[in-house]
């Protein structure tokens, strides 16, 4: 066990028990806090993949912004409340049994196919290059992005008020 | 060894250290706060325990483990306690990017992130899912409403600030602290960019909850906000998470805009780091116990519709004058 | 050593969790919730693939930031319809939303 | 200047803009961006034509604009004689015209709409003048179609207006439609539409026989359309309807003698048919259109039908002309047509405006009150009938010559063409101007520029145009040679003919206005005792030859036949069949609506546990 491994194993850990918790505590407050150790895991994921300017993003974003937004608006509906004794649905059952396939096959597919590894040199993942890609090679996906984002946001604005 | 388990091991390191640095400046500031706010009210402050009341904080800091941990009936006992521990691992977290100083063996930092700025603006947004936590956990409505204009505020100043913060990382051309401290050895980024100062200012007063954006703990509308239930060390813990995250904020501004540890020679570069610390706490104290309070919606519209704009102007400027007059 | 298989399987993991989520939650926050574990899930391939098979490139990185990016959109989008419908409807749980069936 | 003529109808284009956007706002309501457009335009075509003739200026301006499979489409503009004379000519008459509309549509309340109108008009025209390829004189014939269009329905309130716009387009687009089969046919053949390459390609063989004069039939079918000629000719004198400054610009001077140039321009697809039948047919249609436009002037009391059908005659003669070999003759009838065609409808204009109506029974003894008019009138109808020395009768005189020497029986029509013009020009100068005034007493509205039972002269913005182009009138007819020598066809230089030839023209001509004297005011033949006489002629004449009842039977009876079958069959077989798989798919709805249950868990199981079935069958096979 390299100290890679045992801050893989341990992230993984915490992410996925986290996970666990978000799908399936039957109390939305709880399931919703639980997210923000499942992101900060994956934030360590990103670190062990040396994507550090993702993983800085991924907390400002998820953890930071997604969540709160999350919780802001479980407390202005009925999380802030009361709590539903049935949190999960009829198809709860077959919904397992299909996720778990799922699992099977994913796992399965990601197992047996043999990944060849090109040695090749990791490039130095800075913010710079980052940006340079955004603006270079990336610019239409860049450009996509920021009008949806744009879009989305003018939609929620509108979607959101309250009509008058 | 790899630079992630040193990452992790700087930041172990941090906490550990600076649990005890920043409870110590947590405790001097709030001895700081009540001389100073006794001062602008004309009155003493505290003065009998210890020379000049000095050792004020520790007696109520002993008091506070003393006493009795309440925890409300109906309050969700996890969220409640573990709303406590993310609001000052989340300031303490702010530390690991600031360079307090210039050594024989480089910059006084636990680490020198090529992300620092964007590190720093992630651990503070974090902050405010302790502080939603900790309004819903206690199961009160005004300490559910204080966590809830608390979300609502800090989500919209962080805006803002991150933007301010991105003006100076493209005048240093980088996110690096050192790197941003280290390009205003010539020239403050206060004079370059008064705005972007002003801004993140603003911006940093919200974000820590002081008056005059104080809305989420006003004691005249809400007792304490959304820790009026906690009592005890739990209580201690939000005042050390609070203070924590001013004396980071007034750090960071000092990295961005004062020119961190540079100064004349007269003294070493740490000293001149801490003067311009205190001076910038001064400030934030001075504005607390001078000013009234905005209103709720004020404070929205405020951020919304004057700092981003401004910000964003200010942004597209400083983008024109870096990439086409001054390349 | 870690390989890239460990981040898929790990990756393979949370996308499962997340789409039991979708499945089996009445309330739409929560399906949302799942979605963004989806998303993450998504993510952590996308960056592991960059690192394990395309060590040069930027393209993982680049689309995981662009990923974030659209999840952002649709959590504001998604929570404003949960906040409209909620005003509405009076309910979030998609069960119960079901005025323009048959 | 001449590498630098694709500017020209800019100058228009940029007005119309104006115009559109601005006009309301602008001063005067915009007129003077339109009339200073086509004055830079008009002087800026003068300047072109002095280069090419002094200096022999020539320019092809071509531009490669896209690659059509493995054939290039080279599109771009030409100036040469042919082409700088037509924009001097446009020029100068557009811009007398623009300046005359001032006047005629002073308080119109669409009058900035009119003026962008009229700049598209001649941003199109001269577009299409300057064209050196099929594509873009298609182009420009499609704009000049639409602005006449436009401008013919101007006072679409009116309800014979709009049926004469649409009228218009309609029966134009019959020619536009050939034309452009035509053109697709040299454009397969030749794999080209610039004029030039396509007569090289004609001229190395690639289009031959029976094709090409089809093909050069067609392309005539155009000009048909577009001119007024027989069988096409029915739109012209409906388009009357429009304001009298379009009908002096579009329906005499410019754009219906865009089918004249293009003809001329076109002048070797026609030369080099086999037997040079394309170009006979061209010759017959003029001649024909000649003599049927004549004669039916002479029964119309409609003023301004009266020249149009002059107008329809005259375009006929300029086609003999060209049609007979006597291209430089075609053209420069054109050019001396196009200024005292423009005079007279500008001078009925200036008559209608005073005494606001058509009819010319209603009219009489203008000569006294309107004298500027009258003076400027007398001059474009002399010019017309072709009589010496005003431009008509060169021009006149020379297709004539040129008939003479290339087919007799043309000549006979030609000639025959000249005395009936003669007549019932004559006609239309005692009706309008001797005797008294027979107008009603009873004034219409006293305001506005079309009223007031008091004839009286127009403002000088009218009649000062009015003496500019009757003063090239006059003068134009003396460059009978120099234009003959700078515009001109190789191989189509008739022979002079006999010198008593110009006399007899000369004579025919006379002896149509001792006719007309004999018959209108002398009363030596009463014109009742005539119609009496020749009642069936005059049926004839005053159903115009019946040609619009014969489409109206055709197209219309045959049309609705055709068009209640292709009803019933849409209605019922083809309708049937989308009902019928509408009827379909709501019943197969009606079952299957139950599966759509709405809720995004259910369709989302259903779409992975599809998902795992089709990797699984796909593993296991």
């Amino acid at each position: 066990m390299t100290g890679e491994a045992i801050a893989f194993y341990a992230l993984a850990a915490i992410t996925l028990l986290s996970g666990v918790i978000v799908v399936s505590s039957p109390n939305i407050v709880h399931s919703a806090v639980a997210l923000v150790p499942a992101f900060l895991g994956v934030t360590g994921i990103y670190i062990l993949l040396n994507a550090e300017f993702v993983a800085g993003v991924q907390v400002l974003i998820y953890a930071g912004a997604i969540t709160v937004l999350i919780l802001f608006v479980i407390m202005l509906t009925e999380g802030g409340t009361g709590l539903r004794l049935q949190q999960r649905n009829e198809q709860g059952t077959i919904g397992a049994v299909v996720a778990a396939a799922v699992a099977a096959l994913l796992i399965a597919g990601a197992t047996r196919t043999v990944w060849t590894p090109q040695p090749g040199t990791l490039a130095t993942y800075t913010p710079g290059a980052i940006g340079q890609s955004f603006l270079g090679t990336n610019l239409l996906a860049f450009e996509g992005t920021s009008v949806v984002l744009l879009v989305s946001l003018i939609g929620a604005i509108i979607i959101a008020r309250k009509e008058d | 060894m790899p630079w992630y388990l040193e990452l992790l091991r700087a930041i172990g390191g941090t906490i550990l250290i600076f649990s005890g640095v920043a409870i110590v400046a947590a405790m001097f500031g709030v001895l700081l706060e009540r001389k100073i706010s006794a001062w602008i009210q004309s009155r003493l402050g505290p003065k009998h325990v210890g020379p000049q009341g000095l050792l004020q904080t520790i007696a109520d800091t002993i008091k506070l483990i003393q006493k009795e941990n309440i925890i409300p009936q109906n309050a969700d006992y996890k969220i409640f306690a573990s709303a406590v521990l993310i609001v000052p691992l989340a300031a303490l977290l702010d530390y690991v990017v600031i360079p307090f100083g210039q050594t024989r063996w480089g910059p006084l930092i636990f680490r020198d992130l090529n992300i620092g700025v964007l590190f720093f603006a992630a651990t503070s947004s974090l902050v405010v899912v302790g502080i939603l936590m900790a309004g819903w956990g206690s199961n009160n409505k005004y300490a559910l409403l204080g966590g809830l204009r608390s979300a609502a505020q800090m989500v919209s100043y962080e805006i803002p600030m991150a933007l301010a913060l991105i003006t100076v990382a493209m005048l240093a051309g980088s996110l690096s602290t050192v790197t941003i401290v280290n390009a205003q050895s010539h020239l403050w980024y206060i004079v370059a960019q008064p705005i972007a100062f002003l801004i993140f200012v603003i911006a940093a007063t919200a974000e820590v909850n002081r008056v005059p954006f104080d809305l989420v703990e006003a004691e005249s509308e809400l007792v304490a906000g959304y820790f009026s239930e906690y009592s005890g060390m739990r209580f201690a813990l939000f005042q050390l998470g609070e203070y924590g995250e001013m004396f980071a904020m007034a750090a960071m501004a000092v990295t961005l805009f004062l020119g961190g540890w540079h100064g004349p020679q007269l003294l070493p570069p740490v000293l001149w780091f801490v003067i311009k610390l205190y001076a910038l706490i001064f400030v934030f104290m001075w504005v607390r116990w001078t000013y009234p309070r905005f209103r709720i919606d004020q404070l929205l519209n405020f951020s919304w519709k004057v700092l981003i704009p401004v910000a964003l102007a200010n942004l597209v400027v400083t983008a024109f004058f870096v990439m086409v007059v001054h390349p | 050593m870690i390989t890239l298989t460990h981040y898929l399987v790990l990756s393979a993991l949370i996308f499962v969790l997340g789409l039991f989520a979708v499945l089996t939650r009445r309330n739409g926050v929560a399906i949302l919730m799942g979605i963004e574990l989806m998303l993450n899930a998504a993510n952590i391939n996308l960056v592991a693939f960059n690192k394990f098979v395309a060590p040069g490139a930027m393209q993982g990185q680049v689309f995981a930031l662009i990923v974030i990016t659209l999840a952002a959109c649709e959590a504001a989008v998604g929570l404003a319809l949960v906040l409209a419908a909620y005003r509405g409807l009076e309910t979030i749980y998609l069960d119960e939303i079901n005025l323009m069936k048959w | 200047m001449t590498p630098y003529a694709w500017l020209i109808p800019l100058f228009p284009l940029a007005a119309v803009a104006v115009i559109i956007f601005r006009g309301e706002r602008l001063p005067g309501r915009g007129a003077f961006v339109s009339i200073a457009a086509i004055v830079l335009a008009g002087l800026a075509g003068l300047q072109i034509l002095g280069e090419v003739a002094t200096a022999g200026a020539r320019a092809d301006l071509t531009y490669r604009w896209a690659t059509l499979g493995n054939r290039p489409l080279v599109v771009g503009f030409v100036v040469d004689p042919l082409s700088a004379v037509m924009l001097a000519m446009v020029g100068i008459v557009a811009s007398l015209i623009t300046i005359y509309s001032v006047g005629y549509m002073r308080g119109d309340p669409r009058y900035p709409r009119f003026f962008a109108y009229l700049s598209l008009f001649q941003f199109s025209m001269l577009f299409l003048v300057l064209a050196d390829n099929f594509l873009f004189m298609y182009a420009g014939w499609e704009l000049v179609g639409l602005c006449s269009y436009l401008l013919i329905g101007f006072w679409f309130e009116r309800p014979p207006a709009a049926r004469a716009a649409l009228k218009a387009f309609i029966t134009t687009r019959v020619g536009d439609f050939s034309m452009m089969i035509g053109i697709l046919i040299f454009f397969l053949h030749t794999g080209t539409l610039s004029f030039t390459g396509i007569f090289q390609g004609i001229q190395a063989g690639q289009i031959t026989g029976p094709l090409l004069t089809l093909a050069a039939v067609l392309v005539f079918g155009g000009a048909v359309g577009k001119s007024a000629q027989v069988p096409l000719q029915v739109w012209l004198p409906d388009a009357m309807e429009g304001p009298t400054p379009v009908s002096a610009l579009i329906h005499a001077a410019t754009m219906v003698a865009a089918g004249v140039y293009l003809v001329a321009r076109t002048y070797p697809l026609f030369i080099l048919s086999p037997g040079r039948d394309a170009l006979s047919v061209v010759a017959w249609i003029g001649g024909i259109t000649a003599l049927l436009g004549a004669t039916m002037g002479v029964v119309e009391d409609d003023i301004k039908r009266v020249l149009a059908y002059s107008t329809m005659s005259q375009l006929g003669y300029m086609f003999m002309g060209l049609g007979v070999l006597g291209y430089s003759a075609g053209m420069f009838h054109l050019i001396t047509h196009a200024f005292f065609k423009a005079l007279l409808f500008l001078g009925a204009g200036s008559i209608i405006h005073a005494v606001a109506t058509n009819d010319m029974k209603a009219m009489g003894g203008l000569a006294r009150t309107m004298p500027v008019t009258f003076w400027t009138f007398l001059v474009g109808t002399l010019a017309l009938t072709g009589i010496p020395p005003f431009s008509g009768f060169f021009s006149k005189d020379a297709i004539l010559v040129a008939a003479y020497a290339q087919n007799k029986a043309l000549w006979v029509i030609g000639t025959v063409g000249a005395f009936i013009t003669a007549l019932y020009m004559g006609r239309l100068i005692w009706y309008t101007f001797a005797g008294s005034y027979r107008g009603a007493a009873e004034g219409p509205d006293p305001q506005g520029g079309h009223g007031g039972a008091r004839p009286h002269e127009s403002p000088s913005v009218m009649t000062v145009p009015l003496v500019i182009l009757a003063g090239c009138t006059v003068f134009l007819g003396f460059l009978e040679r120099p234009f003959g020598e700078f515009v001109r066809f190789a191989g189509a230089e008739p022979p002079p003919g006999p010198a008593g030839l110009v006399a007899l023209s000369v004579l025919v001509a006379l002896a149509g206005w001792a006719a007309a004297a004999a018959i209108y005011p002398w009363r030596l033949v009463s014109p009742s005792a005539l119609r009496r006489r020749f009642a069936w002629l005059y049926t004839i004449l005053v159903h115009k030859y019946f040609f619009d009842d014969v489409y109206r039977w055709v197209f219309l009876g045959a049309g609705s036949v055709l068009v209640l079958i292709a009803g019933a069959f849409d209605r019922y077989v083809v309708d049937g069949l989308v009902n019928a798989v509408a009827w379909l798919t709501g019943r197969a709805g009606w079952v299957l609506r139950y599966v759509q249950t709405g809720r995004e868990e259910n369709y989302l199981l259903l779409i992975f546990l599809g998902l795992v079935v089709i990797v699984l069958v796909r593993l296991i096979r």
